[in-house]
């Protein structure tokens, strides 16, 4: 029982929070939430340049071949500045379905490239009218003279217009594939959201593929599965590192604002608020960590990933709402901070697997 | 006991039901109506707002509860109040401050020289104010405020800063509490006052705020005012601020639009699709309206409570403060769970073109936070809920 | 728009509550909670002297012919001492059910009875394993040679040791009907339980009536629905009761309780869970009043009923939860008051249609 | 970061495992085992406790973590944490106030003559001891302790009151906290005691609870007691009471009873048919699963931040706060979800034949009611948190 992490560990928590203290201050949150691209490239070359992007890859591709808890580290440092970059959807995701089911040719064009953090690839996955179970989605492949046939809508893609290709989830003789496409030849049409993301729906209908773009090497279902619930720890510890700002700034708030001749933390009210909210965050940043923990272990870890996933998206968001009540006004001036993080807490909460879905894999897993 | 209105409530409701579907066939009434909106400051500057406004005048809807010396019906104030409901169920701006607490201040306390300047403007709808309150060291605790006026021969002299004044930057006139003793307790130096917006040394400055919504800063750079225009006796402001609410209990808390959205959300969860089936088919989400739904009536009735009292002649500050914590926090309430039913494609912004609801959804997430801030915070509300309701001592 | 009582109304209150003040002090129901009978006879008779046991019953059979809202009134002062009493299952229920189903001769024969308070009639409806859904019921008859014979068990029937007839919820023929059967034939098991009221299992099985004691007059389903609908608004009603006298005594006690040199209701913590509590009472009470109202102007009520119920047992809870904790150790000593409305909180808020059946009753008549 | 224990830990944990098994088939295993309670003191006061108590002192688990010139091991704490875990998870009554905070008062403060008389009986597992802090007018506020200890030549006179004193009916000896300089500011003039239960004088008188778990008042009416029984210095007693509560932090708060709660719900909502389905087939049911699921998870966290801390060598008071207050909210959140999903027949009593899971959860939902109150209530531990762990200014 030892909660504390390696100094290797801290010290990768440390390089990524002073990149962060760098390149995203909340000046730059907010320069990137309206920029083209939707994220600072300052940054992702800094973090590149540290070997981030190249962490999650096997070592045989230019990667690092790091686990699931220095991830984590990163991802908390990213989810306290509020930094929103392209890492989780390409280096994360896509590498991990390049690695395990591309053909060996795809791999060795595309991994290297992603882990030097030069290219960006991202997946396309969700559809308006479907939930995350693979099941029910519809866009689909045909294959006709050599080539695959695509039709289909896909939305809520990240960052499609700084992708070089999009990794597209299909139906192809029934089953669960995943497609290479190369960016330029699809239409983004950008869906402005609440947290100010790049989200692009994307049009696949008519679009036509090289064959040898599928990946066919391994168990897509398998894979997706395992590359989405990294995905969870990942988010999950976003929402940590966010949710951990905002108590940081309620508290410092609450010290410093007088009224009624004291500081407002001096009342009960606000106060106990705080002390709930510490509690909860606390327990989530420890559930989130042995996810992680588990997971780098070889040990079952999916239930533990969906748990850490559910917790603490849902205390980031219950931590933003009493954080911008304690800021009074300034908690819903748009030139404060704390509804940048109001707005991301719920982004984080529905984005990557929602509520819903994840209420239900937990149950099942327990009673089925 | 009676849950209904009076069948003359009734016929008044029907009047101006009427009234408003003659105005919706006016050219600026899609400057007016938006039913789908959280908050009114988006549409309230436009020129429409004072066509609107004038219109309401015309048919005489402004002042119905003043006495009919100055212009008024005599009404009893349960017809603001009616009338409210049905501007808010249509989304247009309500009546408010004018005929409410500046209108029946003046009547109660003002100069006869400023009741002949303002009441009759007030009553033709000419005339926008702001209220100047807060002040950045001076929120919740709003008797700490330190907006400096200093007397100067003929004229006040004002320094200082406001905060958080909604309607700043379209009024005419800034109904403003100062403080006009340094000397005395907090709540014995401050005058009330009337500024005209356009006032040399007087700067607004806008602050956006997540729900799309406009507010200002106001700084007071040497504004000199007329000592006409000192509203009743010097140091008698705070008195006249906390009289103030008192005028406006009935027109404070309209209930339609939170029941309207509620049932908004029904009809788009029953249409939304998941997985080929509408959301409404999920248990989680039936349960979640089921309760909803409850919470919605109970809002309703902390609502009749406060009418209630009223028309009965009390001043419902307990009822309101109730009235005010529940139904604020059901609005969040109510966003979010919208959100989440709705799943990430509850996230697109009305700019979206396949936003649920055009984005009602993430809008109303956004704007509802002010809700349970300003106007009295939830934990302002549960203090004179505890001490005023129950009588627990403060500390 | 008006929330006041008729004059009338509020005598009828006093009355009610002075009776109460009598005869159902704390000791009192402790007494009654523990005697056989389960309830205070001297009270029994003394509302009965008063005419309430004759309230909602037909001028006809000797009652008075009053309202939901008059209803509503004693039922709150009931739950306001805690009283318990097989008023609603008598007067209540079985005389609803007798009034539109019963044959001529079982009205005359048990109304004026039951309209006087000098018979307790109760009805079995429950089973171990079934919602509240008529449709799941097993409990059955079969006609033979004139007689019916009944199969099945009962559970949690109020007070049936003291009930002349007990009215059992039957399947026959493959519908709902009621039918009276004598106490005395029957096998009562006792089950103890959280609130220490007398409930009972019954074991129909074997048991043999004659036909006519039938309730064959009405639809039994309509008018087991009207009847439980108007126990929806009683039930909820005591809870309204029961959670402001809770309340009363919290803040009673965080007034004169001193810990840390001031009165406990000096700290918001303390003092914002009572402004809660008060809220969502006040809401709850007049949901509870409308509903009335509703039946009573002869409007649909059916909604109202249901969410007034739902709404006010889960205060009621809450308001128990609240209470006990600002009692702090005299909130669970068995001699303080505060643990008595903790637990019939929670009885009232399970009996009489639980939280589960009426959420999706409400739910499916918005939704369906 | 190694969620896991140490192999020693373990090896520790199997050993542990050894014994109870072992000890099940003794014949007073009955009187003591009971998984299914939700309080130990009703099995507390049985002979047979006794006896498990000394087959554990036997087995050498009874001050483990004492330096070994007091007869101790000089182990880790979290061997006691380990011991008490498993102790927890058959329903056997843990390891506690003897070898915890009065054994290791002792050791730090108490005389030669108190060390040499109560050392030796608590390895033996000889002797039980009552807790004597509360009073009717010291709750949450301890320091404003009432009861009076005079001198009287060679020994002190108690007179006042106790409350919840928990043991103290059946216990051989009292650690009492007493005033013993009344002009003293209020945390400055406690001291503490050991007085023998049966002292002249000393009157218990049953409290009954709603979970029907006993505790006492009790009553000293010129209680005399040598004061060869002063532990430590006078008047520092507030010091030692603080101090102690150090001297637990591994043992207090142990995870396994809650989790075992919460599987056997789930293995009793699936076996429990409503219409002809198990309840687990229920949307919302299984919901409410997948989120207490999580929150159990949560609360297993916050305990480990505990015993982290604590074997880091931290006094780790904020996470002791924060692992009580909210798993004892869990605790009664998972009462109060079982009941909802049991329904009516979840009311029945275990004495009730047909009582689902012999009345487990009707009696969880009584007897959960204390753990949010006693040992700090959650408006305390908010407070620990807020000022110790946040910084808050108090007022």
């Amino acid at each position: 029982m030892e909660l504390d992490f390696s100094e290797e560990q801290e010290r990768l928590r440390e390089t990524v929070r002073k990149q962060c203290r760098d390149h995203a201050s909340s000046t730059a949150v907010r320069a990137a939430e309206t920029s083209a691209s939707g994220y600072s490239t300052e940054l992702w070359q800094a973090l590149a340049d540290t070997g981030i992007t190249a962490m999650g890859i096997d070592p045989e591709y230019g990667g690092l071949g790091m686990g699931s808890l220095d991830s984590a580290i990163v991802h908390e440092e990213l989810g306290r500045s509020l930094v929103s970059l392209p890492l989780l959807d390409s280096a994360g995701v896509c590498a991990s379905l390049l690695q395990l089911c591309g053909s060996q040719a795809l791999r060795q064009i595309w991994l290297p490239q992603i882990a030097s953090g030069d290219t960006v690839l991202v997946p396309a996955w969700q559809e308006a009218a479907c939930s995350p179970n693979t099941d029910h989605w519809e866009c689909s492949a045909v294959t006709a003279a050599g080539k695959l046939q695509l039709h289909g809508e896909k939305v809520l893609v990240p960052f499609a217009n700084s992708a070089a290709a999009v990794l597209v989830a299909l139906r192809h003789k029934g089953a669960l594939a995943f497609a290479l496409v190369a960016a330029d030849t699809l239409q983004l049409r950008e869906q402005p959201n609440h947290a100010d993301q790049k989200l692009f729906a994307v049009d696949f209908t008519g679009v036509e593929i090289d064959a040898l773009a599928k990946l066919d090497a391994g168990d897509a279902t398998a894979t997706w599965e395992q590359a989405m619930l990294q995905t969870q720890i990942a988010v999950a510890a976003q929402a940590i590192g966010g949710a951990s700002s905002m108590l940081q700034m309620a508290n410092e708030y609450a010290q410093q604002r007088q009224q009624f001749g004291q500081p407002i933390g001096a009342f009960q009210s606000i106060a106990h608020y705080l002390a709930d909210c510490a509690t909860e965050i606390e327990g989530a940043r420890y559930l989130v960590y042995q996810a992680a923990w588990a997971c780098d272990q070889g040990r079952p870890y999916a239930q533990l990933a969906m748990m850490a996933k559910l917790q603490a998206t849902a205390v980031y968001r219950r931590s933003t709402v009493t954080g911008v009540q304690v800021h009074g006004g300034m908690g819903f001036s748009a030139d404060a901070d704390p509804q940048l993080y109001y707005r991301r807490a719920k982004h984080l909460q529905l984005m990557y697997w929602d509520t819903d879905y994840l209420e239900q894999r937990i149950a099942a897993e327990i009673l089925d | 006991m009676d849950f209904d209105f009076a069948a003359s409530e009734r016929a008044f409701i029907s009047d101006v039901r009427e009234f408003l579907t003659t105005h919706r066939e006016q050219d600026e009434a899609d400057g007016v109506f938006a039913p789908n909106r959280e908050a009114d400051s988006m549409l309230s500057d436009s020129a429409a707002r004072r066509v609107f406004n004038q219109r309401l005048a015309k048919a005489g809807y402004l002042g119905m509860s003043w006495d009919e010396q100055y212009g008024g019906q005599a009404r009893d104030g349960i017809y603001d109040y009616l009338l409210n409901e049905e501007l808010a169920s249509v989304g247009a701006p309500l009546i408010g401050k004018g005929v409410g607490c500046i209108g029946k201040t003046l009547i109660n306390h003002g100069s006869e020289r400023l009741k002949k300047e303002f009441l009759p403007q007030i009553l033709r709808g000419e005339t926008e104010f702001a209220l100047g309150y807060s002040e950045p060291g001076a929120g919740s605790d709003l008797a700490s405020l330190q907006l400096k006026a200093e007397r100067d021969g003929e004229y006040w002299v004002f320094n200082g800063q406001k905060m958080w004044t909604t309607s700043a930057h379209f009024a005419d006139w800034y109904w403003v509490a100062a403080r006009t003793d340094p000397a005395a307790a907090k709540h014995k130096g401050i005058s009330v006052f009337l500024i005209p917006m356009d006032a040399p040394g007087l700067r607004i400055t806008e602050i956006r705020t997540m729900g799309d919504h406009r507010t200002n800063q106001v700084f007071f750079d040497d504004v000199r005012v007329h000592t006409d225009y000192l509203v009743g006796e010097e140091n008698q402001g705070w008195l006249y601020v906390c009289e103030a609410l008192d005028y406006e209990r009935f027109t404070l808390y309209t209930i339609g639009p939170l029941r309207t959205k509620f049932e908004a959300l029904v009809d788009l969860l029953k249409l939304t699709l998941r997985d080929g089936q509408p959301l409404t088919t999920k248990d989680s989400v039936r349960r979640g309206i089921a309760r909803l739904a409850c919470d919605v009536e109970t809002a309703t009735m902390l609502q009749r409570r406060v009418i209630a009292a009223a028309l009965r002649g009390d001043v419902p500050t307990v009822e309101a403060a109730m009235c005010k914590l529940y139904s604020t926090e059901l609005g969040r309430r109510l966003a979010d769970f919208a959100l989440d039913c709705l799943g990430p494609m509850g996230l697109l912004r009305r700019s979206a073109a396949d936003a649920p609801a055009a984005g009602k959804w993430e809008h109303s997430y956004r704007a509802t936070v002010v809700d349970t801030i300003g106007g009295g915070s939830s934990e302002i509300q549960k203090n004179i809920i505890s001490r005023r309701g129950l009588g627990l001592p403060s500390k």
